[in-house]
């Protein structure tokens, strides 16, 4: 045991200052995509839709309704259309009801690609 | 009315019950007067014996001519009281017990003459105060209760446990007949209290010869190891009643037959012969338990346990014999008379115990633990009932074992005042063996109440055990006796120390009961403690943090859920300890005196297939009647093809073997 | 390293012929053979007789059921399949010749309706017990409905059950134990995982192979590279696709990285089993490293989404890789010393829950479970495929088979895949993906996983729609080597040490 | 504090972050340390998960995460657990299992559904799968995230915790203690 005692204090701490202090390490985690407004049109979004394999959007007429809460944050809607979604960067997502977590993203008219 | 009057009534009021039930020809009627008259017989018997602990010794009443040898001659003893009245209380609380437990009938009928026959024989036992009148009564006592065993003769197994039992019973028979013919011939009397007073002039030798024949002799009916066989073997065939006679007292006249000859006729043994029968003691008690710890049958399991308590209370005798031999007579008296304590305790709740197993063999179909289960719902009174006499036998505070036992344990403990070393040690050693017993014997009934009453019920006819109808009255009797032997410990100190006055002629009292219900063991630097003050207190922590819950507990009414059981199992019987795995401990730790022997059975054994019933089976195996008895036996059955030429046939030949019999009891006469 | 090599089976030509086939498909690395039911128990007799390993059973559903067996033969490099058409609603109990089928077998019978002839008693592998005959099933005709499937493990005698689960220790994941003991020694155990079986071959039926690799990872989430590699090898030899190198070379990064800290998890549930708090800190701190590591490399603590079918989605971070690995590694290498010096520790491991050769063989136990018994299989070596044909790995091996010998096969692995991830990176990975060609086609996946080799089986139809996929993780194999390990002793404070020593998942045998 | 996390999940703004984190610390001290006497009790449960949830909520007691810090624990008995971490698409043959575990734990209760199984995204509802914890239990707080990272789950006890003290208030101590039985309880 002293030796574990001994690598302990060579060890030092590791432990995070979090919540009090934010935590680079998240910088590096994978997080759910933020949808750029005024880029995306119907043809766009349904290529979203298509491509989100755990059913986080869906097209409800003239917007692109986006649930956080199933995004499994894997990107590939990112890799779809990288010029109108982006990372969030935003980890901190716990909400108190699922409303919290239904995002509306307002679509336009055709856009030229 | 003297002692003697109390139990010549009481044994006339047996006599009156064997008619009843001979006349009554098994009516429900005539077989509750008969248990009346029995019961009344036993309260007659309760007053004797008392009195006989107050009172002393009674002169020797003979009746019939008294030169001749044969004729009756009855003493009431201070030694004998205990035994007597714990007589009467079993009678009375088995005479409550019978009417419900035996549906009315010929048989029972039969069965209640010969039990209240055997009744009387055993008082006569316990009143013969000449040499033949004890024989007489003490084989009339052993075949009666060999009719007792034998009251369902056409079961199986029922014939075996009831030869055991008359089998070993008529060895001893052999040598307790030598030990009385060594000192009748010796002191040329008959009369016990006259050899009592001459036993000063047999030779030494004699005298040892006679004490270990009679140690020997009586050991068999108090199933000393290795002569207890019989027990197990013959209580589970009696029925409850006859198997809580056996145990209750029969055995323990096997107990009353040693100390007659260790505290009576042959006092200031050697101290050897007292380490030998202290020895044999702690062996037994040890023995017992450990024997006892595996067996699913309640009965054979309460018949090992009274071989540990008999154990211990032999063990209390042998050293308050070696005490006597070291001029320690306050503590020689002192260990007597907890022997004798604990004799009245076991008595009572291993009564009690087999009384109730009769009631869940009733109840539930079966004696096997591992089919029981759960009764505590079912049968609650029995519970009740059962935990009282289950603690009192496990020697936990506040009940009476535990009175008992500690008091030996205190006897023992003071082994140093013998003033030899070796001494010391050994009686030390003695009393650690009793400490062994005494966990295990914890375990052992934490096991023996637990796996029948506690859990889920393992079998169906367990789930609807019921009882509406079954006895109560004897067995809670016996209950309230073993709290009233433990909170009155004082009185019954009291009325002992008064018994131990008459038998050893040392006033034990001022030590013992120095007044404010405290006990002190023989000697006043030693030790103390109050078993009444203990009992209060007992009770009080218990009561006391329940009634601050009751007053206190937050108004709120509270919900009930569940067992947590890790989610998804739907709890089943074979989900809970049984009893063979609860002990599965100690088959591991004494496998060297278990021999465990071990089977596994699969569905199939393809390590890949593995699916279906498991089945595993651990016996233990009966070492003393693989290496000990049926050596015997074959030797008799080979003794018995010699001898069978003798057989002719011929009567002038038989004449001839008489004639020659004669001959050589003059020649022996002459000598 | 000594490596127990398995019996050398006969050149393929001889077994071809001993079986008796002619007709062969070829498929990278696989081979595949048709087996007419009639000789379909004395090609088992020979493949097995031959020492070939029963790497995986599975059946498939057309207008008839197919029963098909994978045969490692690690001598040959490559798979042999067989496929044996039934007719009928049996076939010859494969469990008696190769026991390492039986799972296999009460599955097929759960999910097709047939069963193995003789009529010996079948378990429920993943029907749960409300499953009806309306219940989806993979086959076409519904199986009886699984009352008469499980055969029922009933405790006689003087054993009794323990029950243990499936809600169980906090962290873990749920998990059913039926304990039969004698109050002293274990006499049996069995576990039941249906209630994590979320019917994922089920799933994978119509679903595009990108789709499929999205829940594929999430078979086993703790291999998920492996998985997914299997899936995606399996897709690609179906359809004749070739990755990039550079792909695999990602790939093969990808996959060490997930050993690497899979075995670091397993060192840290060992300390947690033996209650010692300080080497779990430690191997907590290394295995948090070797994730952040993951996560600077991939742009995910547990690689998902990594690998595509045709490639790979992202290119592994170089940079990131050179800075962050040797402190990972450092870490865990420091706290392995730290702990092979504890005696305490170290001695809870020798001698528990040992493994025979024989056992490991017998039950077709696959990856660090099966070496540490002295087989050394490793699809890496015995099947190799790119990237490993230019960078094969040393396999570590022990021989007897207890916890540590676990313990130091894992160290060595690690080790091991720090070495090959240097030489995989210093190859120069890349990102990218072949398109997939269309048309159908059936072909066999695998990688090594932490755990062990997976195995993934996968037919699609013209437009590359799966009609059937096969999942087989290492947990499938090694959780039936567990209650031999566990009954090897006598202690149940032991169990836990076992199970963290196994480090399987019940996400990846109930999938 | 669970409204700031709903303002800031479409647009981040990360430089706002630091300050209001000392505030939502000190509060959840404080918060945890009044009512639970520091000693927060956490049950896990695994409904179907993939095994990398388990993983992340093991690591929330490693060195670099060390929750005890803020007065969580880890339970293993749902009798002294105040709060149920659950994981996984709650499969339908776990159902009973689950609801036992929720009825063992004493009121008030808070349920967490954990990573994005729980939340409804990787199963849809199906013969094998409710697709979501929420059609079983009464979920107090959702933490999404495939896995969610120790942090992310941090920040999920947090809002938790927020949580418990508005269900402590609103007590009633009726029957159960608890303010609100779980839900479809009714209908089976």
């Amino acid at each position: 045991m002293p030796l574990w005692f001994a690598r302990g204090l060579r060890r030092g701490i590791v432990t995070t200052r979090y919540p009090a202090r934010p935590d680079r390490s998240a910088a590096g985690l994978p997080t759910p995509p933020a949808f750029r407004a005024g880029v995306i049109d119907r043809r766009l979004a349904d290529r979203l839709v298509a491509v989100c394999p755990s059913r986080a959007l869906h097209r409800d007429g003239g917007v692109l309704v986006f649930d956080v809460g199933r995004c499994t944050a894997c990107g590939r809607c990112q890799e779809a259309a990288p010029w109108a979604v982006t990372p969030s960067g935003e980890f901190e997502l716990a909400g108190t009801s699922p409303a919290q977590f239904v995002k509306q993203i307002g679509l336009v008219q055709e856009v030229g690609q | 009315m003297s002692a003697l009057g109390w139990l010549a009534v009481a044994a006339g009021g047996w006599g009156l019950a064997v008619l009843a039930a001979l006349a009554g020809g098994g009516r429900a009627g005539a077989i509750r007067l008969c248990c009346a008259l029995s019961g009344l017989g036993g309260a007659a018997a309760m007053a004797g014996g008392v009195s006989a602990l107050l009172w002393g010794n009674g002169p020797v009443v003979t009746v019939g001519p008294a030169e001749v040898a044969g004729s009756l001659q009855l003493q009431a003893t201070s030694l004998a009281g205990v035994f007597a009245a714990l007589l009467g209380l079993v009678a009375v609380a088995i005479a409550a017990y019978i009417p419900r437990y035996h549906e009315p009938g010929p048989g029972t009928a039969l069965y209640l003459a010969v039990y209240n026959l055997a009744l009387v024989a055993s008082v006569a036992v316990l009143a013969a105060g000449g040499v033949v009148t004890f024989l007489v009564a003490w084989e009339s006592m052993a075949l009666l209760c060999y009719l007792l065993i034998l009251r369902h003769p056409s079961r199986d197994a029922v014939a075996g446990g009831a030869f055991w039992f008359l089998a070993l019973s008529e060895t001893g028979f052999v040598l307790i007949i030598a030990a009385f013919v060594i000192l009748a011939t010796k002191t040329h009397s008959m009369e016990l209290s006259v050899i009592a007073a001459r036993a000063h002039l047999v030779s030494p030798a004699w005298r040892d010869t006679a004490f270990l024949l009679a140690l020997a002799g009586f050991g068999f009916k108090a199933g000393l190891v290795p002569l207890h066989v019989w027990l197990p073997e013959a209580h589970p065939v009696a029925p409850a009643d006859g198997s809580a006679f056996l145990s209750g007292l029969i055995v323990k006249l096997g107990a009353y037959g040693i100390a007659l000859f260790a505290f009576r006729l042959l006092p200031a043994q050697p101290a050897w012969t007292g380490l030998v029968t202290m020895a044999a003691g702690a062996l037994t008690a040890a023995i017992g338990i450990l024997y006892a710890m595996n067996e699913r049958d309640l009965k054979r399991f309460l018949a090992y346990s009274t071989i540990e308590n008999i154990g211990i209370i032999v063990t209390a005798f042998g050293a308050a014999m070696i005490f006597g031999a070291y001029q320690q007579r306050a503590l020689a008296a002192f260990l007597l008379l907890a022997g004798l304590y604990h004799v009245a305790n076991h008595g009572t709740y291993k009564t009690l115990l087999f009384l109730e197993t009769g009631v869940i063999e009733h109840a539930a179909g079966t004696r096997d633990m591992d089919r029981l289960g759960g009764l505590i719902h079912r049968l609650p009174r029995t519970a009740v009932i059962s935990l009282a006499g289950t603690l009192g036998i496990a020697a936990l505070p506040p009940l009476n074992g535990f009175v008992s036992e500690w008091l030996i344990f205190q006897g023992l403990f003071q082994g140093f005042r013998t003033g030899s070393h070796l001494l010391g040690i050994l009686i030390v050693t003695a009393a650690a063996t009793l400490g062994l017993t005494g966990g295990l014997a914890i375990y052992a009934f934490v096991r023996g109440y637990g796996i029948p009453f506690l859990g889920m019920p393992r079998t169906r006819p367990a789930a609807a055990a019921t009882e509406r109808g079954q006895p109560v009255t004897g067995p809670a009797l016996l209950a309230v006796a073993c709290v009233a032997l433990a909170v009155g410990a004082p009185v019954v100190l009291l009325v002992l120390s008064r018994a131990m006055r008459t038998v050893t002629g040392v006033g034990l009292r001022p030590v013992l009961l120095p007044g404010n219900l405290t006990v002190l063991p023989a000697h006043t630097d030693f030790s103390a403690f109050s078993p009444t003050w203990l009992a209060v207190f007992l009770v009080a922590v218990t009561a006391v943090p329940l009634l601050i819950y009751l007053a206190g507990r937050p108004r709120a009414d509270s919900v009930t859920v569940p067992v947590w059981d890790g989610g998804m199992v739907a709890f089943k019987p074979r989900m809970q300890y049984s009893a063979m795995t609860f002990s599965a401990p100690t088959r591991v730790t004494f496998d060297a005196l278990y021999r465990p022997s071990v089977s596994v059975r699969r569905a199939s054994d393809d390590p890949a297939g593995r699916s279906g019933p498991v089945h595993y089976e651990s016996a233990v195996a009966p070492l003393f009647l693989r290496y000990l008895y049926r050596p015997v036996i074959r030797a008799v059955e080979w003794l018995a093809d010699v001898v069978r030429p003798l057989q002719s046939g011929d009567v002038s030949l038989y004449l001839f073997y008489v004639f020659l019999m004669i001959l050589l009891a003059y020649l022996v006469g002459a000598l | 390293m000594t490596a127990l090599q398995p019996v050398p089976a006969g050149t393929l030509a001889s077994l071809l012929t001993a079986i008796g086939s002619a007709s062969v498909r070829d498929g990278g690395g696989a081979v595949t053979v048709p087996v007419p039911a009639a000789r379909l128990e004395t090609a088992v007799h020979h493949l097995a007789g031959a020492g070939a390993r029963l790497a995986d059973l599975f059946a498939t559903d057309g207008d008839q059921v197919t029963l098909r067996l994978v045969w490692g033969l690690d001598t040959e490099r490559q798979y042999l399949i067989t496929e044996t058409a039934i007719d009928d609603l049996e076939y010859p109990p494969l469990s008696d010749i190769a026991p390492a089928a039986f799972a296999e077998e009460c599955e097929i019978y759960e999910q097709f309706g047939v069963r193995p002839a003789g009529g010996k008693p079948l378990n429920r592998v993943a029907l749960p017990p409300h499953a009806g005959p309306d219940f989806p099933r993979l086959g076409h005709q519904p199986a009886q409905p699984p009352a008469e499937v499980h055969a029922p493990h009933t405790v006689g005698g003087q054993a009794f059950e323990f029950p243990f689960g499936p809600v169980r220790q906090v962290g873990v994941e749920s998990l059913y134990y039926g304990l039969v003991t004698s109050g002293e020694e274990i006499v049996d155990l069995y576990l039941f995982t249906w209630h994590k079986h979320r019917g994922l071959e089920w799933r994978l039926r119509g679903r595009r192979p990108a789709e499929a690799l999205f829940l594929a990872e999430r078979a086993e989430g703790l291999s998920a590279t492996a998985v997914a590699w299997s899936v995606a090898a399996a897709v690609e030899s179906a359809l004749g696709a070739e990755p990039p190198p550079a792909a695999l070379l990602t790939r093969g990064i990808a996959l060490e990285l997930e050993r690497l800290y899979n075995h670091a998890a397993a060192m840290a549930a060992l300390c947690q089993s033996t209650g010692l708090s300080v080497g779990q800190a430690a191997a907590e701190i290394a295995l948090e490293r070797l994730l952040r590591v993951n996560a600077a490399v991939f742009g995910h603590r547990y690689l998902f989404g990594v690998v595509e079918a045709g490639g790979v989605r992202r290119g592994p971070d170089l940079a990131a890789l050179q800075v962050g690995l040797p402190g990972g590694y450092g870490e865990l290498r420091r706290a392995a010393d730290a702990l092979l010096a504890t005696n305490s520790f170290m001695d809870r491991l020798e001698a528990t829950g040992i493994v025979t050769t024989e056992q490991a063989r017998r039950l077709g136990l696959v990856g660090p479970v099966a070496r540490a018994s002295g087989v050394a299989v490793d699809s890496r070596v015995d099947q190799p495929a790119a990237p490993y044909f230019g960078h094969p790995p040393a396999i570590a091996v022990r021989g007897t088979g207890d916890v540590l010998a676990r313990f130091q096969v894992m160290l060595d692995e690690a080790a091991e895949s720090v070495r090959l991830i240097g030489d995989l990176a210093a190859a120069g990975p890349g990102t990218g993906a072949a398109p997939l060609p269309g048309g159908g086609g059936a072909g066999l996946g695998w990688a090594e996983s932490p755990r062990g080799e997976a195995l993934a089986w996968v037919s699609l139809d013209a437009d590359g729609r799966i009609t059937r996929a096969r999942l087989r993780p290492a947990s499938v194999r090694n959780w039936r080597g567990f209650d031999d390990a566990a009954r090897s002793q006598n202690v149940f404070t032991d169990i836990p040490i076992i199970e963290a020593s196994f480090w399987l998942t019940v996400a990846g045998t109930a999938r | 504090m669970s409204g700031g996390s709903r303002a800031r999940a479409v647009a981040a703004s990360p430089a706002a972050r630091a300050p209001e984190g000392d505030v939502l610390a000190a509060r959840l001290r404080q918060r945890v340390a009044s009512q639970f006497g520091r000693s927060l009790h956490i049950r896990t449960l695994d409904t179907g998960s993939c095994a990398v949830c388990e993983q992340e909520i093991r690591l929330l007691a490693a060195p670099h995460y060390d929750l005890h810090r803020l007065g969580f624990f880890f339970t293993p008995a749902p009798r002294h657990a105040d709060l149920l971490l659950v994981t996984g698409p709650m499969i339908r043959a776990f159902d009973v299992a689950a609801r036992k575990t929720y009825e063992a734990m004493p009121g008030p209760k808070l349920v967490v559904a954990t990573g994005a199984c729980a939340l409804g995204g990787v199963y849809p509802a199906d013969a094998f799968v409710y697709g979501a914890v929420g059609e079983i239990l009464p979920v107090d707080v959702w933490i999404p995230g495939c896995p969610p990272s120790p942090l992310a789950l941090l920040q999920g006890l947090l809002v938790a915790v927020d949580r418990l003290a508005e269900k402590v208030s609103g007590l009633t101590f009726t029957a159960g203690g608890d303010a609100e039985p779980p839900a479809r309880e009714a209908e089976r």
